[in-house]
């Protein structure tokens, strides 16, 4: 057993944070850091980790990508998480762009992933409907093939970001009397700015703007839009399952919270004295620290089998147990904000601290990690069938 | 032994509920609390009607002096709709801070005009950064108030301010602020919950002390918001039992795979532990509300504070619980802003940080003499148990 | 609303009290406390329970009963777990006795009442098998009707105390082609003196012998001892369930436990002063309180609801919560024990306390709390399909 | 960074395994525990003749010189047929204290033997009553012991007992006594886990002082404890993955209403909930064991005290929600003496009292000042987080 790095992942983890502290803005960061974080922030972050060479790096080589150990893959991640640095956006570096780069022509790879890599266009992700949330294979959008074109009708929901897409990659289905239902879906690259679109937000709880809803009138699909085989969709979509399992369970975000609230704890008073000297307070901060240790140690277990060319099947345990350990310190943050945390939303300063302000907004937005991406039910579902076999 | 509403208690729960609704049907939070005032005019109005806003007011003051009881039932009945009316901040807790400590004057003065339904009183004792139950920075020189309060609910349409504040003695008082006085800078937002909260600063604002200088403010101001905090339960019961009904029904229409959720076992077991934490409570907050009543009554060995504590701790860790559950069983529906579900979620949430929160409350508790006294929920059964 | 007994119900509890301090003796009730109490000690309890007319209240009162009122029967329950009474024993006084003296006939009740109410017979549990535990309608022990006899055949199993019974009530199936399984059930009275039963006692994990199975082999019942229709049976033992809603939820014991835990925890040492000023223990003390008064609370609703004639469905809830709180109690002793609790079922005497001493034992052994009649899990169920509707 | 097994730690796994297994078929425990020794002979025999009982001693000292990796994986393939055993209370635990704090003689002459795999040492540091944190009451008097030691695992069967002592000068020291000494008086029971345990009472008993004067006792001690603590982990997960194995194989055949348990969703997203902690807490225990490694190679920045703890807690967190659920799972059958599963759920309880209990060491992991460092896995990229 091994507890360090070795030099040469030291030496490359250096060269990472070069870039993520030297090269990504400061207010970037800071913004992630506080959920605030605005499209241009993406973009800006996304474009400078191109021209390093970091947004894409788990793509063939040929366009971009890396191929780098899997130690090298858990280091990228967990840096990119405790520096707060945004992610290169998950819909164009880890869905549609392995996708593309793996099932689609060789015209589809020249015009999109050049440009995906770089955000010039924003993907969004058209595989959620109202009634296919959990069941995915449950989906009604249609796409008729018509000619040279397929003819979209339906609707899609829970498009995280797609405020901002220029194109969708969506699961329609294509035959309609296919056996079983997952069976005639069809992967299709759509431009949204094809007439028959309606895009409409969805406000959650917490009053952010993240998710949207799409309905589709009759919107035209040119053919060579089709990525891969007619009817195949289901397979491609079920390529991206289990594509990507680095930093799944968010250990270097939940470390960077846990920094963060530990570094405010100090100041911060309770009616006894500081919160950091507070029992109930060290008692959830030791649940938090010592459960981060065991995903971050069951995560390098992951990475060792990866390196041993074995598959893993823990990502669903990472992807449960990741979510509850955040969703915990999120809500100790919110606890230790107290009232301070009750006054969201003003156009004009206040003199509380900016993190307390949004720590309750952030714990009601962060319920979300137990829900999108196969709810944490789907998950205890998925763990009880492929590893206890029930 | 008895903890049922009687008939007229019923009969209030169910005036209050049918008032409401009527203001109240899906997305009626959402709408309330998204509009000028922060609530339902059409809804505060027939509660004004209905003499509620004199409920607990003695009738010595044009009130109804109702007990402890009838603002459980009214709030509970308001809680079931997700009602965003400032009874409670806006007229209940200020009317017993008053009565707590207004001189003879004041009480005349002040308690009728709330009783009458026509105004409210924002209460303004946090400050950004500080505990609850330590002396506020706000500074009294002369009665003139200088420093800055915040969060302080529904402060964008009351009519006056109670503000705790220090005088140059270093004693702690409440003060008694009109909202159009000078020097008072308002930053308007809203709270985890959509209802209107501000941060108010004072600056050279004039201002009266409630009561006189050797008023004991610690105390009328523990016992003031004691009582808010049982109230509190009451609102939480209703979102919660309503969270719940609303997640049950959701369980028994949402289909997945082709079946009704209500299908899935691990749901509804998981409903089924909900109910049961909701229901002991139910019991909790019920218990604390007679216990009120009893001090009411002159029950000398009453711990108003320290059942008030237990109660919301017990309450509050059910409403966390509760909102959690709720939306995760909505699954990503229970995220929307257009979701009943969600807005019953985040203001049990933000009652969890109200008046001091519950990491306060539990402090408190576990730092009671009391805590290692074996519980006895009847007055006259406690004797140790022996064996 | 109201928190106090009247000065009748006062009254009440006080000639309770002198009953169960004054006459049933003081070592008893200790042996009570610490869960080593003998099959001598429930026999003496309910005997003298039994002289004061306290041992099956709530019997019809040509037979016992004392036709209290819920309060009344409220209080009882909870006077006998608060000062450990031998609570009078669960298949005389609760099961078998109430079956007979409203199924029964005239020849059955005087046969069997008195003695029973006097533990003069000491009833067991025939209802659970091996392959019928929460599936109780699924057994298949049979008795055929032969003449004027039943011949038994099977298993019975999870009889608690089973060791001591001089007569067993028996669910067995004399229909084996009802078109429901509930259906074609008898309740059969079966003295265990009769040939052909076996007996084997099951160990539990605490090394207590509290169950035991009993094998039968072509064992004579006389038909006479067919309590009601035959048939029935099913009828008749869902009486029971919904028959005993008092104390249920055991708050009584729970706060005995409790006042001796906080009574210990003064002078139980830790490595930083008394256990009592610990924040750990604290934390989870006032855990247990509050729950405990919330079970209070629910107990006084529902006998609220009694005295207004209305059943009230939260018995499940009751049975649920109550249990776990107390295992929440006993897990709380056994922490407290700390290595005490790790020396146990020695022959000679040890100089650790014996409230420690067996604490560990009684962590284990309430477990079963959870699981035997109607474990939680049924309970569950219970309360989704009744109070939910799901 | 690495927290797997290499290639010989897998086979070491496997023939322990392999070893243990043979003689511990279902209701091995419970045969091993009632016989007079307390565990299996033959087991025992095989696990010297494989050199087990000399694993972590050195080399110098006719042992293995292997490490806490090794350590583990044997545990853990004990634990996996909880196999009742003393190699790690009767010989590993006293190893290491006599490593710490022997003279050279002393270890020469104690290590060999223990090495050598017939003999045990059973460590003699509980007391009634008091904590383990604590310095103890039996005392020594002119290196002559005077109270009462309880409980001592496997003290019936020991040669030797290390008792922990105060001499005249209020030092606490470590004595080495005779288990045939005069003035020894034993009461034999067993432990939750049916473990033989006793109670001993030392009435001035000749003992030798192990070490000198002038060793740092108390640092000592510390050290070998948590590496026990760690160690015991490694039988922890053994227990509880059999533990659950036998659950979900339980779930999988075992029927109730006419369709297996596994066709109850419930029940399944419960076993998925215990197999999620089941693996943290494997990882946990793995990367303590790789702390106490990088410790043993010198890393200079290894807090072993801290580590151990900090798994211990979350281990035993993990081990009783596993004794619980894998009982309550099991229904009726689980509780009996005759399960397997009973077997392995009290053994667990009875590792989280163990070596001073889960109680004690969470309150040291809270008092630690490291508690609010920033938590990381790989012990050279701790670096602060920015942001």
């Amino acid at each position: 057993m091994d507890l360090e790095l070795s030099q040469e992942d030291l030496a490359f983890r250096d060269e990472l944070r070069e870039v993520f502290l030297g090269a990504i803005p400061e207010e970037i960061r800071k913004r992630s850091a506080l959920g605030q974080i605005t499209r241009d922030d993406i973009v800006t972050s996304q474009r400078i980790l191109n021209e390093h060479g970091l947004a894409v790096p788990h793509w063939p080589v040929e366009w971009g990508g890396r191929d780098w150990t899997p130690t090298q893959s858990h280091i990228y991640a967990s840096e990119l998480q405790r520096n707060a640095v945004p992610q290169p956006l998950a819909f164009n570096a880890s869905m549609v762009g392995p996708i593309i780069a793996e099932f689609g022509s060789e015209e589809q790879k020249k015009k999109f992933l050049p440009a995906t890599a770089n955000l010039d266009i924003w993907w969004s992700q058209g595989f959620s409907e109202p009634e296919a949330g959990s069941d995915l294979a449950g989906l009604r959008t249609t796409a008729k093939r018509d000619g040279d074109h397929y003819v979209l009708n339906g609707q899609k929901t829970w498009t995280t970001l797609g405020q901002y897409g220029d194109w969708m990659f969506v699961l329609a289905r294509t035959d309609p009397d296919a056996p079983r239902k997952q069976q005639g879906l069809s992967f299709l690259l759509l431009d949204l700015n094809t007439p028959g679109i309606e895009r409409r937000p969805i406000k959650l709880v917490d009053g952010s703007a993240e998710v949207n809803e799409f309905f589709f009138d009759n919107v035209l699909i040119p053919a060579e839009n089709l990525v891969g085989e007619e009817n195949k969709g289901w397979t491609y979509a079920k390529f991206l399952l289990g594509n990507e399992r680095n930093g799944i369970a968010q250990v270097g975000t939940g470390q960077r919270i846990f920094a963060d609230l530990a570094a405010a704890a100090a100041d911060l008073p309770t009616e006894d004295g500081p919160l950091a000297d507070d029992h109930e307070f060290r008692a959830a901060m030791h649940t938090a620290k010592t459960t981060l240790l065991a995903l971050e140690a069951t995560q390098m277990r992951v990475t060792a089998a990866s390196e041993n060319g074995q598959p893993s099947p823990v990502s669903s345990l990472l992807k449960m147990e990741g979510t509850q350990a955040l969703q915990a310190l999120t809500k100790l943050r919110m606890r230790a904000a107290g009232s301070d945390g009750m006054l969201l939303d003003t156009e004009s300063p206040v003199q509380a601290d900016e993190a307390a302000v949004v720590a309750a907004a952030q714990y009601l937005n962060q319920r979300k990690l137990s829900i999108f991406g196969g709810s944490n039910e789907i998950q205890r579902g998925v763990i009880a069938k492929t590893i206890l076999g029930l | 032994m008895n903890l049922e509403f009687n008939e007229d208690q019923k009969l209030l729960f169910e005036t209050v509920d049918t008032a409401v609704g009527r203001g109240y049907p899906a997305g009626g939070r959402a709408a309330a609390t998204s509009s000028e005032l922060g609530w339902n005019d059409q809804v505060w109005s027939t509660l004004g009607e209905l003499g509620l806003a004199g409920l607990p007011i003695s009738a010595d003051h044009d009130g109804a002096g109702a007990g402890p009881v009838e603002v459980y039932a009214t709030l509970e009945a308001m809680g079931k709709h997700a009602a965003a009316e400032p009874l409670l901040d806006g007229v209940f807790l200020p009317s017993w801070i008053i009565a707590e400590l207004g001189t003879d004057d004041q009480v005349k003065e002040l308690l009728p005009a709330l009783a009458g339904g026509g105004t409210t009183i924002a209460v303004a004792h946090s400050e950004p950064g500080r505990p609850w139950g330590v002396a506020p920075t706000v500074s009294a020189a002369g009665s003139v108030l200088t420093g800055v309060k915040s969060p302080v609910r529904n402060a964008d349409q009351a009519d006056k301010f109670l503000v705790t504040a220090v005088d140059e003695n270093g004693r702690t008082g409440v003060y008694l602020v009109e909202a159009t006085a000078e020097g008072i800078t308002r930053v308007d937002g809203r709270a985890a919950d959509w209802g209107h909260t501000s941060q108010v600063e004072f600056a050279g604002t004039p201002a009266v002390l409630l009561g006189t200088a050797d008023s004991d403010v610690a105390a009328g101001l523990r016992r003031a918001f004691s009582r808010a905090r049982v109230a509190v339960t009451g609102e939480a019961i209703g979102l919660m039992e309503t969270g719940l009904a609303m997640t049950v029904e959701y369980l028994k229409t949402r289909k997945q795979f082709g079946v009704p959720l209500a299908a899935f076992q691990a749901l509804v077991h998981r409903a089924a532990d909900l109910y049961a934490k909701v229901e002991l409570a139910r019991s909790l907050a019920l218990w604390a509300t007679a216990t009120v009543e009893a001090y009411d009554n002159g029950a000398s060995t009453v711990d108003l504070d320290g059942a008030a504590d237990d109660a919301f701790v017990f309450v509050c860790d059910a409403a966390t619980a509760t909102a959690e559950e709720i939306v995760q069983l909505h699954g990503g529906i229970g995220m929307t802003y257009e979701s009943e579900v969600a807005h019953h979620a985040a203001r049990l949430i933000a009652i969890t940080e109200s008046y001091g929160g519950v990491s306060a409350a539990r402090r408190r508790a576990l730092a009671s003499d009391a805590l290692l006294t074996p519980p006895s929920a009847l007055l006259n059964n406690a004797d140790a148990v022996t064996a």
